[in-house]
């Protein structure tokens, strides 16, 4: 065991708890007034209970001795043998239960990243049930194919530093069969200015300090390969905060706040799979090309279809992360991660990627699909149109935000 | 003239501005409030106390009008709000003496739209 | 008695103050309002779609005044609030019937200042 | 009718609340206002520079009332609101035309409570 | 000395310094809107006060060489020989003055929970000179007794990790004789809706990030200890957050946002002193007692016995403390922090703490009752009404949390 | 390499980068409702633009080979050359490239903090090209000189532990050229209140943070010096926010919060080249100082100049740097930091002080004040009044901080 590895992986575990706040502020000052409460508690309930299923047998699901590459046994069902003694598989040099605890905070972010998809319009007990079913179902099968000892995406060769297949696709895609299932929200016919945009630029600040830990903690120690992922993380996020910038000057002769925050978190999703793999300057790429692309989707694409992902999630966090995963594919360099892209000569690293991102797309919108539906009918997933017009606050919470008169 | 004060739901004021738009009443100007009406309050907790709160959050809308225009806006205000159901809200009629528009010095019914 | 309401640029509320202050008119009530006028609205963008916003920011002044305060007052807030150009905003006179001074129980136009 | 428009101390509107109920007067739209009054201002420091802000926080009601009401409501927000001192408030009383019930098209006194 | 280990202690000093203004958010979004200033102004001061008063004579008080178990001597004063070379006895890894910055952090968090209780109602003034008293006079000895070297609670060999029984317990108990002697605030019959709920989650969020250094913290080193209090520390937080969530929903059809943060404080309060002593499943067990026990304080004793602690630091703090400290007899286990609880076979360990704990109240209660008596009488503690109706940021500090009209 | 000493200057870096969101939210609270947007924008594309320019070629300039003790080489431009391995001139124990990401912060945060001088009436484009070329004509030569191997000032001996000197100087010094030259807002005649003082002291809280990170990662270790650092730096801002209470009380009866937040940040500007050099007491004593000159400086002598630096960066990160500066040469103690300074018998130290802040001074401004001629001839640096009555929110970025009806 180091003391520094595990120093900087406690460090980290702690900035990735952070982000799910960062979140949860995000959202919260993009929706209107009446239902910012919502959202901030919709992430905090995440992330009690996923700590708890994480503990319970979440992890062991995901990371346990694996059933046929497909799902870990409960072997480690309540962290029975998880200690301070390293698991060397996962990582030799810090205790096993750090690595449960940092893997832990990813699997709390993923299902809020799809909170913005259905904003406004969720109820929340079906929401709870919803959430409860989809980690369980969804992710830590996910999680154990691509990271898991013994998942059979991970023996596949798929490269995935920390998890831009797993976290931000995942999320993305759920996210867009969520709102689309769910339907549009009421009343809505252009978009709603930001009730608190500070708050959404807040929530990008700790997003972004948070993501350090994230990426750079996913080399779970404390070397070269932790700084590399900091510094493409760094740059990455520059990069496409500045080419959404660029856009929105371009095709609304101005720049806008809420542009560069969102081109930004593109930028940071897009890069976690590739951050420990690629050079600074492919960052650059990557970070570009993200912004681009999801400021296409938003501002095209999704205007087209008409679907009503509320704040963009699929656009910023499943399209991103698709970009991100097969730019991996693209942009690896032997030299910095051990495997090469095909832009150096691997073609076949690219394949894997197609694969392992189609599989991921594929398991999870039809899982999703199924699980909505279950939900649906079980407990109803969508709040009644008068509890929809006063706030989800007031009607699912019994709170407002703010005082009106005090 | 006169000085048309109403009191709407708060989701309801694009509709009510459709409305009003279509009976070429295009001036106003809208403040948040909170009203205390027949309308049941709504209930809050607060650390595991519960309780009723009878401020709900309203929109009110001031506009003034030549006399021609008040039934129409009235009628238009109506349409736009109404889901027939207490806490819909009020209009309030005020006889306006006079209006000025500072731009131009303009004064009464010439100013008014 | 007249009760004046006026709707003006937020960035002239000190020089209306400022000139409501040279004729004597000290007392008022302020609120943050927004307006829908004659005025072309704002530009916004939201994630790269631009929409046009016609509500636009504004300061409500109210003012109660003895009748041979009205037209001052109406000429101070002028002064004030002008720029020329569509946006600086209305005045509306109404009729007061009535002022109560809460501390004294005082009424009627010695009750007004 | 009449429409009652009232100025209190903000930390008063529960004091008026109750000695409204007292009186059966239940319905009224409440807002957040600065007033500029005879009240001596607050200091104000920023950064170590003083100086005095005569805009105070205050609490703004609206009650339209039929007019066997006036007198009784007056008397109920003064009980309410006074503290013998300056900065207590105001009541102006604005004669209303017409009230119509959204929900129910209902006009005049009939609608107003 | 050791890098990785200063690593992890430096930065969980700087996560203990947020933990202070996340808790002036915590409390400053639940005040009116006239009081926000005065409760993040108190907690400001307090961190700039007892940083200065703790490098004079405090860290000597608690932490110096003891004078019969009862007191430190001024032997460190001006910290005096507290350098970057290790002192054994607190912590061999790490440079000695790096030991009394990370204490230095809970002097300051201390008091400052304490600030809910007397919320809205306090001349500043008098809380000045009220706190500057009180860290010295009693947190500075109790802090001795338990943790400095010699003092009479550690020989009796109390557990206590990450300071259960002298961080909330304390600041609890003298919460609630301050909020009793103070009175009632003018005017409030019934609670009032916080002003900015989501300062409020803001808070939580900066809190349980802080709280990693906290606990995970006080094992002063990288190692499987920190991580064992770190997951702990999460697990309990989560749980009592949940069973606030499901008490709420029973009692009142509907879970809250707040209801969730109040909830998860209390559990983080009540695995402080537990935190690297008990399992991840005891921790379950804490914190769900935890969220339930204060839960009940709140909404139940509270209204009983009438007292205004304005933002229950009471019920969540003193009573969340204090079950923590007694649970920390039930639950050690000596396979994880060296001694067993009750439970694991060991009752002598829980009349231990039961003692400590009762050492700390009455001591606490004592001590507070006299300095508060002798304040008031000197400068005042509570103002008039004048100035509580106008607000204390205007009237005690000349300024408001937000403009009106701007 | 050391794992823990990478493990402390990745978890600094990423402090350092949260200061600027921090110093968003700092500045954005005081503005007027409707510039908050402006505030963030600017600080945020900073962050985004200087983490290119600082990848592609500004790290170069500033630490690459010398020319001349002038400015660095492009050998370095496109970080070539700079990976995992340690550069021992410049940090022996961490790798280069972590090095080069924590300086990066340093760059970004420089120009931001002048974003307050001229707050409320820059057009963003004018901004925009202003700090581009001021960063690297300005800034990059600076740091090169100071801190660059080979660099002349480094060589003559300077103290500048954690970039007092090139940070907060350079900064105030430039942020009151611009001030003067861009001349004062429209209808400001006296201070106006904070739209949001909340905000204002949660980026207090932040910067306060962060700066841990940038005083004590400035050891570039996990060691002693960094211990060192942080508690100087911790009691420096303390002394000076109570110094500035203390005068806000003497000389206006009432003690502000934002007051506090504003002596704080001028202790922690005054304690940054100091950190590593000097005693805690000496740090008291340099933060009570801090406090007192930049009060008097605000307060009395930007009345009378009449200059309007908007939110006082002159006033307290320019003199408050400069006093530090120069303070450091005063009480530098060799068993400390390894110079001794004119109190501790080494007049020369202070000389040399005196003579690279006299330098920067100079050359800032006279550079700062020929770029934004420069600029505000091609692009134009002011808006025009409609535009800035509008507010910059709606006439720069076509998006407003709050709705105000929803
Ligand atoms: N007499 C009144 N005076 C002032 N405001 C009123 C009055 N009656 C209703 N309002 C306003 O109208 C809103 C709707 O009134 P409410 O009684 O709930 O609905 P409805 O009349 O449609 O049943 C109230 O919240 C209040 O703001
Ligand atoms: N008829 C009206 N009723 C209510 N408010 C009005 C009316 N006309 C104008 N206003 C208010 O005055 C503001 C300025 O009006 P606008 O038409 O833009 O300016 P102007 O009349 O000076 O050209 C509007 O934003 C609105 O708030
Ligand atoms: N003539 C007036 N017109 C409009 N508002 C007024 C007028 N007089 C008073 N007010 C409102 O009433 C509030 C209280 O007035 P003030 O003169 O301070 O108290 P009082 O009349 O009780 O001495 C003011 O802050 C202002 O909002």
């Amino acid at each position: 065991m180091n003391a520094g590895d595990t120093a900087w992986v406690l460090a980290s575990t702690a900035l990735v708890l952070l982000m799910t706040p960062g979140l949860a502020f995000f959202y919260g000052g993009l929706v209107r007034k009446k239902n910012v409460l919502s959202v901030l508690m919709q992430c905090f309930f995440l992330i009690c209970l996923i700590s708890l299923q994480w503990v319970l047998f979440g992890y062991s699901l995901a990371f346990g001795p694996t059933r046929g590459g497909v799902i870990g046994g409960l072997d480690w069902a309540g962290l029975r043998g998880v200690g301070a003694a390293p698991f060397a598989d996962y990582a030799g040099t810090i205790p096993h239960q750090l690595f449960m605890a940092f893997q832990m905070m990813f699997a709390i972010i993923t299902p809020a990243l799809m909170i913005g998809a259905f904003a406004e319009r969720i109820r929340f007990s079906g929401f709870m049930v919803l959430m409860i079913l989809w980690s369980t179902l969804i992710y830590d099968p996910l999680a154990h194919w691509v990271w898991g000892n013994g998942g059979w995406l991970k023996n596949l060769g798929t490269l995935d530093f920390a998890g831009g297949t797993v976290v931000p696709v995942k999320a993305g895609v759920a996210a867009l069969v969520v709102a689309v299932l769910i339907g549009k929200r009421e009343g809505i016919r252009s978009p709603r200015s930001p009730h608190n945009l500070p708050f959404c630029v807040l929530g990008a600040g700790l997003l972004w300090f948070g993501w350090f830990g994230f990426n750079a903690g996913s080399a779970l120690a404390a070397n070269g390969s932790a700084v590399g992922a900091f510094v493409t993380t760094n740059t990455a996020a520059a990069a496409a905060g500045l080419a959404w910038m660029v856009l929105d000057w371009w095709f609304n002769e101005i720049p806008t706040m809420l542009g560069v925050v969102t081109g930004l978190v593109a930028g940071l999703v897009a890069i976690t799979p590739a951050a420990g793999f690629v050079s600074p300057l492919s960052a650059i790429a990557i970070g570009t090309g993200a912004g681009a692309i999801c400021f296409y989707m938003v501002t095209k694409v999704k205007a087209a279809l008409g679907y009503d992902d509320a704040l963009d999630v699929f656009g910023v966090h499943g399209v991103g992360g698709v970009f991100g995963a097969l730019a991996t594919g693209l942009f690896a360099e032997k030299s910095i991660g051990g495997a090469d892209g095909l832009f150096f000569g691997n073609p076949r690293q690219f394949l894997i990627q197609l694969l392992a991102t189609g599989v991921t797309i594929v398991f999870t919108a039809a899982g999703t699909y199924i699980l909505f539906n279950l939900v649906d009918l079980l407990v109803g997933i969508r709040v009644d149109v008068k509890e929809e017009t006063m706030g989800l606050d007031l009607s699912q919470h019994h709170e407002s935000g703010y005082t009106l008169v005090d | 003239m006169k000085y048309i004060i109403a009191i709407i739901r708060p989701h309801k004021l694009e509709d009510v501005k459709r409305e009003l738009d279509i009976e070429e009443v295009h001036l106003m100007t809208v403040s948040e409030v909170v009203g205390c009406g027949r309308q049941k309050g709504v209930t809050r907790v607060y650390r595991g106390v519960k309780e009723v709160d009878n401020l709900m959050k309203k929109i009110k809308l001031e506009i003034a009008v030549n006399e021609a225009f008040v039934e129409k806006t009235i009628a238009a205000i109506t349409r736009g709000a109404r889901e027939n159901e207490t806490g819909d809200g009020k209009i309030f009629v005020i006889d306006l003496q006079e209006c000025v528009r500072i731009s131009s010095g303009e004064r009464g019914g010439a100013a008014i739209g």
